[in-house]
């Protein structure tokens, strides 16, 4: 499995895939966009921040766990850090397998996952 | 005589990075800051001295050398002491 | 809910995200390739065909009837006709929503849906 | 009299389109056919008169104006028949 995980201040630009199999019969991608209400409140954006060299790490084990369940050819992860602002893209995820089921079992759980573990912070940013 | 002296020195005198994030880097109003440390020393023991009035409560983990740690177990050869309040990242 | 279905001869291209709202918190992209093997042999691609008229009226059955229990803003649905070389995407499903589990959750229900009812069909192609 | 000769006048000389799809299409050798029918006919009888060797058998379902229908039950105005043999998209 390949990983490949990127903390950007610049806005996330989806790297076109580069498949290291022909049997890749799925991908997934994932983006999480910020919205204008947050807990109600509007706002400009939001601030996101990082301990970048954990993050990496805990990503890392995070996504050789379940890949050992769902299993998956590449896994591509992009958090973007800093002031973003509404409608940008946050996080995105792209997950290529050989199956369907499991390139988005293993999104599903990655999604809920990174919550718990991963020290990435995000706070209502005033521009 | 000299043999215990020693072995004092090379485990004193160990410099350690803390790193605070989001609430935690306001509370203790640094983000980084290079600290002398002993071995010994727990990470509940370092913040107690450099921010008395800091309390972790139960939600502040801290990280030792980027692992999630013990708050009451010495940091030993560590090189980097993070504090880790609750996560929303995404 | 915004829909649009698409069934096409050439290379799916992925149309850029138009949002309605500044609401969506979400999207996620599925895309099917075509993998080298099918049932273990060896294949130069996929030939696909479709009761085109009759497919959208199913699909956007499943979708507004999915989308009553997973509320999300917009379904781009888009399937390849005709001969699909190996790596190349056959289908390709977009969906926004407010909320990440909708998005997710839609996803993999519709992944698993046009099985059953669309008039689509595949074969393994001779070039 | 001529009231009853008005209404088979107007029920009769139906025009429907047969579509075929798949391993259907192979199996009737064509994949488009406009034919007469009569609104009291059904799907099943249509298909016996113009494909006597063809048995839909339980897998293949016939659409009715592009919605799934009842082999057994008149095909009325429709203008449109259409195999479905097992879907395999994607």
């Amino acid at each position: 499995m390949k990983t490949q995980i990127e903390f950007t201040h610049t806005p996330i630009a989806v790297p076109p895939p580069q498949f290291v199999s022909k049997e890749i019969g799925a991908v997934v991608e994932f983006s999480g966009l910020v919205r204008e209400l947050e807990n109600g409140q509007k706002i400009p954006g939001l601030h996101y921040e990082a301990h970048e060299a954990m993050a990496r790490k805990e990503l890392e084990k995070i996504f050789h766990e379940l890949a050992g369940q769902h299993p998956c050819e590449e896994i591509y992860f992009s958090h973007r850090l800093g002031f973003v602002p509404i409608g940008e893209v946050s996080l995105l995820i792209r997950i290529a397998a050989r199956h369907r089921q499991a390139a988005l079992t293993l999104m599903a759980e990655l999604i809920d996952r990174p919550k718990a573990d991963v020290p990435v912070w995000k706070s209502a940013a005033v521009k | 005589m000299w043999f215990v002296y020693f072995v004092v020195f090379i485990q004193t005198g160990m410099k350690i990075t803390i790193l605070t994030f989001a609430q935690t880097r306001t509370q203790l109003g640094f983000s980084e800051k290079n600290l002398d440390c002993e071995p010994t020393e727990t990470p509940r023991q370092i913040f107690q001295r450099i921010a008395p009035q800091f309390d972790p409560g139960k939600s502040v983990r801290v990280a030792v050398d980027q692992e999630y740690a013990d708050w009451d177990k010495p940091v030993g050869n560590a090189t980097e002491l993070a504090l880790i309040p609750p996560v929303s990242g995404g």
